[in-house]
């Protein structure tokens, strides 16, 4: 599989896979998405780059711990329940803050992006293990 | 979708993923759980209370006041959520949705677990049928 | 002092005190066996202490707080009878550990024997002081425990493993048949306290008149004949004889042995008084006085001699104590009380002779002694008195319970009439034929005649006073108790007696009661045994035939059969349980799917197939469907893992549109992707093992394999149909808070992520946990290989 | 705030699942690790003690994860759930402080940390929620994190990574197809009440069988689930696996294992069944005396025949479940205090029993039973503890064990069930006769065979795995001597357990936002 053409439409797709990713992500709250598909997403398009350039060429250009990722999404979504208890509420409980700033506009957040981000980061660092654990092994 | 056939259909999934998981074939067993997952997944979308309306997204600020009971009063005998005659739903029920998501990812984490053990078991034991697997016994 | 307090202090100051022997140890080094006879003598003197109050006074009980959920207290009964027994244990108790001084080596680990020894002094005097079945039983199984360790204190030998092994199960596997008479008894009764059955008549006639009254009489005197080595449990004291002589002196003579016995004098007013009792127990104690007297005649090691010997005598006890009839429910239980004592002192002390023995001649083969009167007078001198005791030779106390044996055993008949009137007083005679003719052999095998074998070493010679003065001390006592009974039947055995039979009780002993029935029984004895001990060579020989040719009659040989085959047949029970492939595990896991989801259809009824059921289905659904179908048959059926592997996820891409249909976009699009992970890793996985199986798939396997999956599909059909015949009113679905609340509370449009990050946030929190436990297990798992190569 | 008593439920789940990720970042510094770990155990500890006495004085603790009341999660801290976790973290705490001088030096600097505060997690959310599906997502947390511990090796692990494969691959298919059959169970539920609170769910099927409506295939449920809490148990015919699996693990794993993982089978069937199926128990409760029966015979005969010393523990385990299991199905509120002590104490005596299994096996060099003999010369401690553990799982006084055999055997003949107690009876001497035995075997008799190259004195246990079994042994005593607390505590559990009214009260009076 590690054709010219492959590489080349992989370099290509895989960044905007993962564009789009971030936006599923972002968008999952009033639109189909979210963390998981969002994960899984950016999971599916590195794991292209681990298919079609071979897992070692990958680690050898840039060493990644995915098991980091998925680590510190884990940490960011039980810290954003924990969080939330800070301010009094119960743990997991949604806080929502919205702001106007001049010239973008109002911006409204919701304290679940930080946990759906958490998922995020789980998917894509555990899925990514996997393949990466599994492409080493000889 | 007409909930019977489709009934009809899971429990057929069952029955195949059954017999497959009884062969002694180590990589089609994982196959047949798959297939059973499959069919679980789709068995718990099916038991939503409500098939067949939108999709579960919320294209307006919806309004309340739809005369829902949500308060549960024990003493007198209330057990919430108490739907008023004639108030119908729009939308597909998406709280099955959302337990299949959960559903989906963990048989994708413990899938994934299972056949990179199929393949480490292979490894150490040589061979993939399971009749020949039965080191321990006794 | 207040007896109780002296009582609880008896029974747990050896408890505290042997858990701080080895820190006493490095005190005082070698001289630890007197720190540990310190403390025996100690608790025989809080036992004395609390003794004057009771055996004035009749029996006093007192409890603290200690289980109040299971209405049990710590109570402690103190009658004349439990004080009896904690004069002979913390007595005997103080004269064996004595003698250990002497006869246990310096090189021996000093600290666990007496260690040993005290906890099982202080568990005794708590079984014989305790007023509830729990906590006697509690103290019961303390001192089975500690008699298997002591049994097997020289851990290292073979055979003190298997006699500790022996006793342990028999007297503790005993124990627990007897917990469950107590506990039944503590059903009828409603209460597990033995005082208060004891001071209330009419529970005792409650429980003479429960169904469940045969039970718990056969279930306690089970646990009472496995302590006391009766009837077919006899076969564990022979072998406890590996322990240490002074520990067979204590625990296999004088005292745990007779913790049956105390049990059956202890629930003798509860039980006695009918035929069940006195079948059950006169029987059992009659047939092993007379079998073991048998065997111990037979013996050559004079450990095995005395052991035996024990067996019979205790038979003896349990033989008086089982003579009941309606009206007199207690014939035996003074003569059963006194010889109790008797045996004690006598017992004890022979074993102690046999200690000194087998100390100095290196041997406990009878057959290689003789003549040994010479080189060891006072132990001859004193081991005599003490076997003629045994034979019941005037004027020493073993004459006196014998004659009342005698006594007891013609009242009985006669009162039994018929054929027990012969029977019982012959087979009282032939106990004690025998017993006359093993107390010959043990003074004519060791003392007497001339030196048979010219193993025994050179110089023997008498021991060093500390092991002659505790046998000497018994003997002594042997000839008082003889000469002068009257002390101890009324310090002893009149409370003892009136403490068993709940009324004042009058004993009346002397050595000279006239000509009697039972005085011509005696001499019918001697002559008997006398008759039977010189034949001594034509039994033996009669005896080993039959032993050669019937080598299974034998309770050992049933004992060693079961517990050396148990191994085998359960080995292979366990490989037909657990036959290895994973197969019949599955089956078994879905077979009990199917049997337990069949149970309610035939219990409760029901319609497998609800009616209201619609098929309409629009062309492309249905085609939908049937792929999923196909698709999923193709990955049962593909032989190569490729296409089965391409098959089904052609299958999962095929639910993903099912999704689609079902208005699920977030699950159609996790599917989508999820599925092309799957795929990803079934690839990954597959090109490193072989590319196909080729099961060679047998016609009966194939149609018990057919027959499960379509039992499994049907099972799931009818639960499917049934299930989702739709949520009728009250119980509309909590989705409709969801649906309500997504916007207004949640902020957000997207229900489904709604739900998943906000609602049921702790799901999902699970879920990525789930994720990454696989990553680190995958991980695990690679790395694992490193290890095995 | 935070610190307040409301939020332990929550802190005693998110807790190590903050630290398990914490470990993953951190996980190459393992002196500071087993450190900090052993502080974190020990306070959850704490916290879980905390949270039963408030629950003793206070009354169920009820805590909304996103206050969404009966709608969204809750975690139900009652009696039961609160001493479970008790009871797994006090087990947990001493693995921790055994496993941190037992395991390998490349297990603790890879994945044991983090694995293990995840498992605990997994366990306190089995135990505290409230919510059916959210029992699900625990059991897998479970499950996944149960198979990657038991791929790691400690000291004393003689078994090979074959076997280690092969049992866990068994463990795992098996567990998916128990798991698939919990989801069809869940499913079918939710389509028949359309709720997914387990009060919520008790609530609409009583208001069902109330009003003489109730749907049979609910009795097709509880079956189905009767299956699922009954392969967790390890109960015949599904106990398979437990032979295979838990001697695979080491030691520390397999006391948490033995100790606390099997009874979270235990725990659901109190939990759901006597919840929410009290309409099917007619017909549960015969088959799960027959079951428990079979478990109780099968495993004790097939222990006697084990040369392999975990492998004999683990039968033993699948023997003792089933007298659990037997109290469980008396029913009655006796024989449910009995059962609640059993599994107490047997979750105690056993998981102190592996430990020492473990240390044995490290000084035996071999885990072949007739390869060894004598030690107790040379391993006085462990012949200690080994005894006491033995003692207490044989029903003998004063370990803990008597009070519980005590029990099940009283509740047993008090409700009448003369004949399963009788065959109980007897498979108590068997279970004396093996343990006893292999503790002869082991301790006593000729001194056989000492590793060569070390001298066996040498390999014996450290300070910190002589405290963590020291400390359990203690409580098995404790037990022993003085069990009013722990019946006391059971016989309520046992009341909550019969009349689930309180429960569903404090579930569902919430306010709802």
């Amino acid at each position: 599989m590690t054709t010219l053409i492959a590489k080349t439409v992989s370099k290509v797709c895989v960044p905007i896979i993962i564009l789009f990713s971030i936006s599923l992500l972002l968008a999952g709250h009033d639109n189909p998405g979210g963390g998981f598909i969002g994960g899984v997403m950016f999971a599916s398009a590195i794991s292209l780059f681990y298919v079609v350039f071979g897992v070692d060429h990958i680690e050898s250009i840039y060493k990644n711990h995915w098991d980091k990722w998925f680590a510190v999404g884990l940490l960011l979504a039980t810290i954003t329940g924990i969080g939330i208890m800070l301010l009094g509420y119960n743990f997991l409980r949604s806080a929502y803050v919205s702001a106007t700033f001049p010239l973008i506009g109002e911006i409204s957040i919701i304290s679940t992006i930080f946990f759906d981000i958490g998922v995020y980061l789980v998917v894509i660092g555990g899925i990514l293990h996997i393949f990466k654990e599994m492409g080493e092994d000889k | 979708m007409n909930p019977t056939m489709l009934s009809i259909t899971i429990a057929l999934l069952f029955g195949i993923g059954t017999f497959m998981i009884l062969r002694r074939d180590m990589i089609k067993v994982a196959i047949g759980i798959t297939v059973l997952s499959h069919a679980t997944h789709m068995l718990i979308v099916t038991s939503g209370a409500f098939l067949g309306g939108k999709v579960p997204i919320i294209t307006s600020d919806h309004e309340s006041g739809s005369g829902i009971i949500f308060m549960d009063d024990i003493a007198a005998g209330v057990f919430a959520p108490i739907v008023p005659e004639g108030t119908e739903m729009i939308y597909s029920d998406p709280l099955v949705q959302a337990l299949t998501l959960t559903a989906i990812v963990i048989s994708l984490a413990t899938t994934a677990v299972l056949l990179i053990l199929a393949y480490r078991v292979y490894q150490e034991h040589g061979t993939t049928d399971l009749n020949e697997i039965r080191r321990l016994k006794g | 002092m207040d007896p109780f307090i002296a009582i609880i202090l008896a029974v747990f100051l050896p408890f505290i005190l042997a858990g701080i022997l080895p820190a006493v140890e490095r005190l005082v080094k070698d001289k630890i066996g007197w720190y540990a006879s310190g403390v025996a003598f100690l608790s025989l003197l809080l036992v004395a202490v609390a003794a004057p109050e009771v055996i004035r006074g009749g029996a006093v009980q007192s409890s603290v707080q200690w289980i109040p959920s299971m209405g049990l207290n710590l109570s402690f009964y103190i009658d004349g009878l439990s004080i009896m027994f904690g004069i002979i244990v913390s007595g005997i108790g103080v004269i064996i550990m004595s003698y250990s001084n002497g006869y246990m080596s310096t090189k021996e680990d000093l600290s666990r024997y007496y260690r040993q020894l005290l906890l099982f002094m202080g568990s005794m005097l708590g079984m014989v002081f305790s007023a509830n079945v729990i906590q006697l039983f509690i103290f019961w199984e303390l001192t089975s425990i500690t008699s298997f360790m002591l049994i097997g204190y020289w851990r290292n030998r073979s055979l003190s493993v298997y006699g500790a092994t022996k006793s342990l199960i028999v007297t503790a596997g005993g124990g627990i048949f007897m917990l469950t008479g107590f506990l039944l008894l503590n059903i009828i009764t409603g209460t597990f306290d033995i005082g208060t059955i004891l001071q209330d008549p009419s529970i005792i006639t409650t429980i003479k008149g429960h169904d469940l009254f045969l039970p718990a009489l056969v279930l306690i005197l089970i646990g009472a004949a496995a302590k006391s080595a009766q009837g077919p449990f006899y076969i564990w004291l022979p072998n406890a004889m590996e322990a240490p002589t002074p520990v067979s002196a204590f625990l296999h003579s004088a005292t745990m042995v007779k913790a049956g016995i105390y049990l059956i004098a202890r629930v003798h007013p509860i039980f006695s008084g009918t035929d069940a009792w006195l079948v059950l127990v006169g029987g059992l104690g009659i047939i092993t006085m007379v079998a073991a007297g048998f065997l111990a005649f037979r013996q050559t090691d004079i450990k095995g001699l005395l052991a035996y010997s024990t067996i019979s005598q205790l038979g003896y006890m349990m033989a008086m104590y089982g003579y009941t009839t309606y009206q007199y429910p207690g014939i035996g239980v003074a003569s059963a009380t006194f010889h109790l004592l008797n045996h004690a002192t006598f017992k004890a002390c022979l074993f102690l002779v046999a200690g000194i023995v087998a100390h100095e001649t290196a041997t406990r083969d009878i057959r290689k002694m003789g003549g040994l009167r010479k080189e060891l007078p006072f132990t001859f001198i004193i081991g005599s008195i003490a076997a003629l005791s045994m034979a019941g030779i005037p004027p020493l106390n073993g004459f006196l319970s014998k004659e009342m044996f005698y006594e007891s055993s013609l009242e009985i008949g006669q009162l039994l009439g018929g054929p027990f009137a012969i029977l019982i007083p012959a087979a009282a005679v032939l106990g004690g034929v025998f017993t006359f003719a093993y107390s010959i052999k043990f003074i004519d095998g060791i003392f007497l005649g001339k030196r048979r074998n010219d193993e025994l070493p050179k110089h023997i010679h008498e021991p060093s006073m500390i092991m002659l003065i505790p046998p000497g001390f018994l003997a002594l006592l042997v000839i008082i108790i003889g000469l002068f009974p009257s002390a101890a039947v009324t310090y002893m055995i009149e409370p003892a007696t009136s403490g068993i039979l709940l009324e004042k009780a009058n004993v009346y002993v002397s050595l000279w009661h006239g000509f009697n029935a039972a005085l011509v029984m005696t001499i019918v004895t001697f002559i008997a045994g006398i008759a039977i001990y010189t034949r001594y060579d034509a039994i033996a020989a009669w005896q080993d035939s039959f032993n050669a040719r019937h080598t299974k009659i034998s309770i050992n040989y049933v004992y060693d059969s079961i517990v050396d085959g148990a191994k085998g047949k359960s080995s292979s029970f366990a490989a037909f349980m657990q036959p290895g492939p994973i197969k019949p595990y599955l089956v078994s896991l879905l077979v009990l799917f199917i049997v337990l989801g069949t149970i309610p259809l035939i219990l409760v009824g029901g319609l497998m197939i609800p009616p209201g059921l619609a098929f309409d289905i629009n062309i492309y659904e249905l085609i939908l469907l049937c792929l999923i179908v196909v698709s999923a048959v193709g990955a049962a059926v593909m032989g190569k893992y490729i296409y089965a592997v391409l098959a089904v996820s052609a299958m999962g891409y095929l639910v993903s549109l099912v999704f689609i249909n079902l208005k699920a976009p977030d699950l159609a699009m996790t599917q989508i992707l999820v599925e092309t992970l799957f795929t990803i890793i079934f690839l990954l996985v597959i090109v490193k093992v072989p590319q196909t199986f080729k099961e060679h798939l047998t016609r009966s396997v194939l149609v018990k394999d057919l027959l499960i999956s379509s039992a499994v599909f049907v099972t799931v059909l009818v639960l499917l149909l049934n299930a989702f015949q739709g949520i009728t009113s009250p119980f509309e679905s909590i989705s409709y808070y969801f649906i309500e609340n997504s916007v207004p509370l949640a902020k957000g449009h997207n229900m489904v992520n709604v739900i998943l990050v906000d609602f049921r946030g702790i799901d999902t929190l699970g879920e990525i946990v789930v994720i990454c436990l696989a990553g680190l297990g995958v991980y695990n798992l690679i790395k694992s290989r490193s290890d095995s190569k | 705030m935070i610190l307040s008593m409301q939020h332990v439920p929550v802190i005693l789940i998110a807790l190590p699942i903050i630290f398990g990720s914490l470990t993953i970042l951190f996980r190459s510094k393992s002196t500071l690790q087993k450190t900090l770990n052993i502080a974190v155990f020990s306070f959850l500890l704490a916290l879980s003690i905390a949270l039963l006495l408030h629950v003793w004085y206070n009354g169920i603790l009820v805590y909304e994860v996103g206050e969404w009341g009966k709608y969204g999660i809750l975690l139900v801290a009652d009696l039961l759930g609160a001493g479970m976790v008790v009871l797994s973290s006090l087990i947990s705490l001493m693995a921790m402080i055994y496993a941190t001088d037992y395991m390998d030096r490349k297990a603790l600097d890879s994945t044991f940390f983090p694995l293990f505060n995840l498992m605990v997690a997994g366990l306190n959310g089995i135990f505290l929620t409230g919510d059916i599906f959210n029992l699900f997502v625990f059991f897998e947390v479970l499950v996944l994190s149960s198979c990657g511990l038991i791929v790691l090796t400690g000291r004393g692990d003689h078994t090979k990574m074959a076997d280690k494969l092969e049992a866990i691959f068994k463990y795992l298919v098996l567990n998916m197809v128990s798991i698939i059959l919990m989801l069809v169970s869940i499913a079918s539920l939710y389509a028949t009440v359309g709720t997914l609170n387990m009060a919520d769910i008790a609530v609409k099927v009583g208001y069902l069988a109330d009003a003489g409506e109730l749907p049979w295939h609910i009795h097709v449920i509880a079956m189905t689930f009767i299956v699922v809490f009954g392969y967790k148990a390890a109960m015949f015919p599904l106990h398979f696996w437990l032979a295979d699996v838990h001697p695979s693990a080491p030691a520390p794993i397999h006391a948490m294992l033995s100790g606390m993982v099997i009874k979270v089978g235990i725990y659901g069937i109190l939990r759901v069944h006597y919840l929410i199926f009290s309409e099917s128990m007619f017909m549960l409760q015969p088959i799960l005396i027959i079951l428990s029966l079979v478990t109780i015979a099968v495993g004790a005969t097939s222990a006697i025949g084990q040369y392999d010393l975990k492998r004999l523990l683990a039968y033993s385990s699948v023997s003792q479940i089933g007298y659990v299991l037997l109290g469980v199905g008396m029913g009655t509120a006796y024989a449910l205090t009995a059962a609640i002590v059993y599994l107490v104490n047997h979750a105690i005596a056993k998981s102190m029993l592996f430990l020492t299994t473990g240390e044995t096996l490290y000084h035996a060099g071999t885990k072949d039973m007739r390869k060894m003999g004598g030690y107790a010369g040379s391993a006085p401690f462990l012949c200690i503890i080994f005894l006491i553990g033995s003692m207490s799982i044989a029903g003998l006084p004063p370990a803990g064990g008597f009070f519980a055999k005590l029990l099940i055997f009283d509740a047993g003949l008090s409700a009448q069930f003369y004949i399963p107690i009788a065959i109980a009876l007897i498979f108590a001497i068997f279970t004396l006769f093996y343990l006893f035995r292999t503790w002869l075997t082991i301790f006593w008799g000729e001194v056989k065979y000492c590793d060569p190259t070390e001298a066996c004195n040498i390999r014996n246990p450290t300070t910190s795995i002589k405290v963590a079994l020291s400390l359990l042994a203690g409580v098995v005593i404790f037990i022993g001597v003085y069990p009013e607390p722990l019946i006391a505590l059971s016989s309520v559990i046992a009341g909550q357990l019969l009349d689930p009214q309180p429960y569903i009260t404090a579930v569902l009076e919430r306010s709802v936002r």
